[in-house]
């Protein structure tokens, strides 16, 4: 295994009840690299996405971790609780109160919400309050999946300034996504 | 060993007052059996069924 | 080693070959011991003295009782092969055995109750042999709920082995404590476990029926995997041929 | 943990329903009235559990948990231990004032406290398993899973009640679900991690 991989998968298949999603898959993440997982709907990319995280297991094949691996991600489900404000869900993300929070709050326009519950959010807003715990996180692989449904062009922008400045800072990226974006990245194709 | 406990059908029926408990007894475990035996053979035809039309 | 070992003897495809030989010698020799052991218990052994003539459903009721718990430790195996293994033979015959061992439970439950009306002259009695079966009926139940609310098969046949697991680690925790419990009553009045001997006439044929009973409830299990084996690898390629 | 309120409501319900049910004046109300007392904290505890990880796989808290450092069984007992400060103790403190309220034997009431205390930690745990288990499935599914297991916890919980009336030793019946407990407490939030990784799958 190259040491400079995050994450290296070999042969990787995977079915459901028997039948096949993908298989023999095999690629590797390294540190300033991006990797953007494409195919359409239902060919396996969150599966994939999953894969990469551990949660699910492969059929067939193997997957490394590098030792040093600490991953943040952000999926379809958002991680926020509905039912709280959004300062009290940044609190129990474990945010602290501190100036980058402030910056980016302003930022993605969402200051003026801090005591709003979540679900009166909107979905775009929800979806930039779950991004903010990517922007503070301080792992060195990121894993999104369709990070920028939802997003309008401005916020979109500011996703991707950010993913392509850590890219730069050497921590690596895995995402998927039918939006088209300027992270240079390399393509997996799932059919 | 092999005398009959019983002088005549009737009698074997009818148990001293007991054929009915033993009879209906027999009675669920051949119903049982019988059923669970039939349920899967059908089953398992279905099946075949079902895969000789896919090929 | 013993995984590939496991993994080539466990095949699915080697199980269907070796078990389709082996089924009807099986099926037609316990039929008949199961048969003859019935008549000659029902018809041609000599009346208890105790109980009379309903002591013979005995011979319809003890297979049963005898095989509900036997049924759930085979599960239990199997669970633990599933899980230890990955073999997936192991979680077909988990899902296999559950109803049969429903059905056998049910069986023990009924002809129990229906025994007990001439013997204890009501058709429940808070026994703890009869309630823990009835516990053990309900937990296969709950077993069968559990794996047909799920669609995705592989997440049903791990979360089906779990519950099979920790069941299995609390059925003698259950049996002791029902044992437990019941010594508060008066005991009832006739139990098998106090019969004193049983004489042979009567024996010979409880046993040819535990046997017959037995190798038909393994036929059983033997049609029913091989429902479940058929069902879930349908789209293997062998399968078609051997179909 | 919103739903806290709602399990020690229906516990108070049913202890309340209890008299209503038996004939005015009667005057042997504690005849049935520990074995009520015990179903009644199963069934609270089943029903405060139904949910207990339905939100956060929902939302894909889950999912967070499990991928990020913290040891995953070790959040659930936390969970669980939560569940029972908020729920558990509420009940057993209830159960001893309406126990008071029933007979004149104080003995029995200060020797059902600790049995409450520990009896709902142990069907909490229980229940948490069936509830992993089901987990968005439906409680009914979780609870009849269960209960056949809870079951050994009743007899010894109304075999201790039998052994304090008549004046025999009961501190062994304490000891034993004490057992049983730690027993419980160490197995089951690694078996329930597991089950909730395979639904995560």
């Amino acid at each position: 295994m190259n040491i400079k991989s995050l994450v290296e998968a070999d042969n990787i298949a995977y079915k459901i009840n028997g039948n096949k999603l993908f298989h023999n898959i095999s690629f590797s993440v390294k540190k300033g690299e991006a990797l953007h997982i494409s195919g359409p709907n239902g060919s396996g990319k969150s599966t994939l996405i999953r894969i990469i995280l551990g949660i699910t297991k492969q059929i067939k094949g193997s997957i490394y971790h590098s030792k040093s691996i600490d991953i943040s991600y952000l999926g379809h489900k958002n991680a926020l609780k509905n039912y709280l404000s959004v300062s009290d869900n940044l609190m129990l993300q474990g945010l602290s109160n501190d100036n980058e929070l402030n910056n980016l709050l302003v930022l993605l326009g969402l200051k003026k919400f801090l005591d709003v519950t979540v679900a009166n959010l909107s979905y775009g807003q929800q979806k930039k309050l779950a991004l903010l715990r990517i922007f503070l996180n301080k792992s060195n692989l990121i894993v999104l999946d369709e990070p920028f449904v939802g997003l309008d062009s401005d916020a979109q922008d500011i996703v991707e300034k950010f993913l392509i400045n850590e890219i730069n800072l050497g921590k690596a990226l895995v995402y998927t996504s039918h939006i088209k974006s300027n992270i240079d990245s390399k393509i997996l194709n799932l059919k | 060993m092999f005398n009959l406990a019983f002088k005549s059908l009737q009698e074997a029926i009818y148990m001293s007052g007991h054929g009915i408990y033993v009879w209906s007894v027999l009675i669920i475990v051949i119903f049982c059996l019988f059923y669970a035996f039939t349920h899967y053979k059908i089953r398992l035809r279905q099946l075949k069924k079902r895969l000789d039309e896919s090929n | 080693m013993i995984k590939k070992f496991i993994h080539q003897f466990a095949s699915p495809k080697t199980y269907l070959y070796q078990i389709n030989r082996a089924y009807k010698y099986i099926f037609y020799s316990s039929l008949f011991i199961y048969t003859f052991s019935l008549i000659w218990g029902l018809l041609f052994t000599p009346e208890d003295f105790v109980q009379g003539n309903s002591f013979r459903i005995i011979y319809l009721h003890v297979p049963a009782s005898f095989l509900s718990q036997s049924l759930y430790v085979a599960m239990a195996i199997a669970s633990v092969t599933y899980l230890i293994w990955r073999v997936k033979l192991a979680a077909y015959l988990i899902i296999a055995i559950a109803p049969i061992g429903a059905m056998v439970t049910f069986i023990a439950l009924s002809s129990g109750s229906i025994w007990g009306i001439p013997t204890w002259g009501t058709w429940w009695q808070w026994d703890a042999r009869i309630t823990s079966t009835l516990i053990l009926f309900i937990m296969y139940l709950g077993l069968i709920s559990l794996h047909t609310s799920f669609s995705n098969h592989e997440k049903a046949d791990k979360l089906l082995s779990w519950l099979v697991i920790v069941g299995f680690v609390n059925i003698p925790i259950i049996k002791k404590s029902v044992d437990w419990w019941s010594t508060l009553h008066q005991s009832a009045s006739i139990t098998l476990t106090d019969r004193p001997s049983i004489d042979p006439s009567m024996l010979y044929p409880l046993i040819g029926s535990i046997i017959g009973f037995f190798g038909l409830i393994i036929c059983l299990v033997i049609i029913s995997s091989k429902v479940q084996i058929i069902k879930r690898e349908s789209t293997k390629s062998w399968l078609k041929d051997y179909v | 943990m919103r739903s806290w309120l709602g399990p020690i409501l229906l516990f108070i319900l049913i202890m309340v329903s209890y008299p209503l049910t038996i004939e005015f004046l009667e005057q042997d109300l504690e005849k049935g009235f520990y074995s009520l007392l015990w179903i009644s904290i199963l069934l609270s505890m089943m029903f405060s559990t139904e949910d207990i990880f339905l939100e956060d796989y929902n939302d894909g808290s889950l999912e967070q948990i499990i991928i990020s450092s913290t040891s995953f069984p070790f959040m659930v007992a936390k969970k669980i231990l939560i569940y029972w400060l908020m729920i558990g103790i509420p009940i057993s403190i209830l159960s001893f004032l309406f126990s008071l309220g029933i007979t004149q034997n104080l003995s029995i009431s200060l020797f059902l406290f600790p049995m409450a205390l520990i009896s709902s930690y142990i069907f909490l745990n229980l229940f948490v398993f069936g509830t992993a288990l089901s987990l968005n499935k439906g409680s009914v599914l979780g609870a009849l899973i269960t209960m056949p297991l809870a079951l050994p916890v009743l007899i010894v919980l109304g075999k201790s009640i039998i052994a304090i009336q008549f004046g025999i030793n009961y501190l062994e019946f304490l000891l034993l679900l004490l057992g049983c407990l730690s027993i419980i407490i160490t197995v089951v939030p690694f078996i329930v991690s597991y089950v909730i990784k395979t639904h995560l799958e």
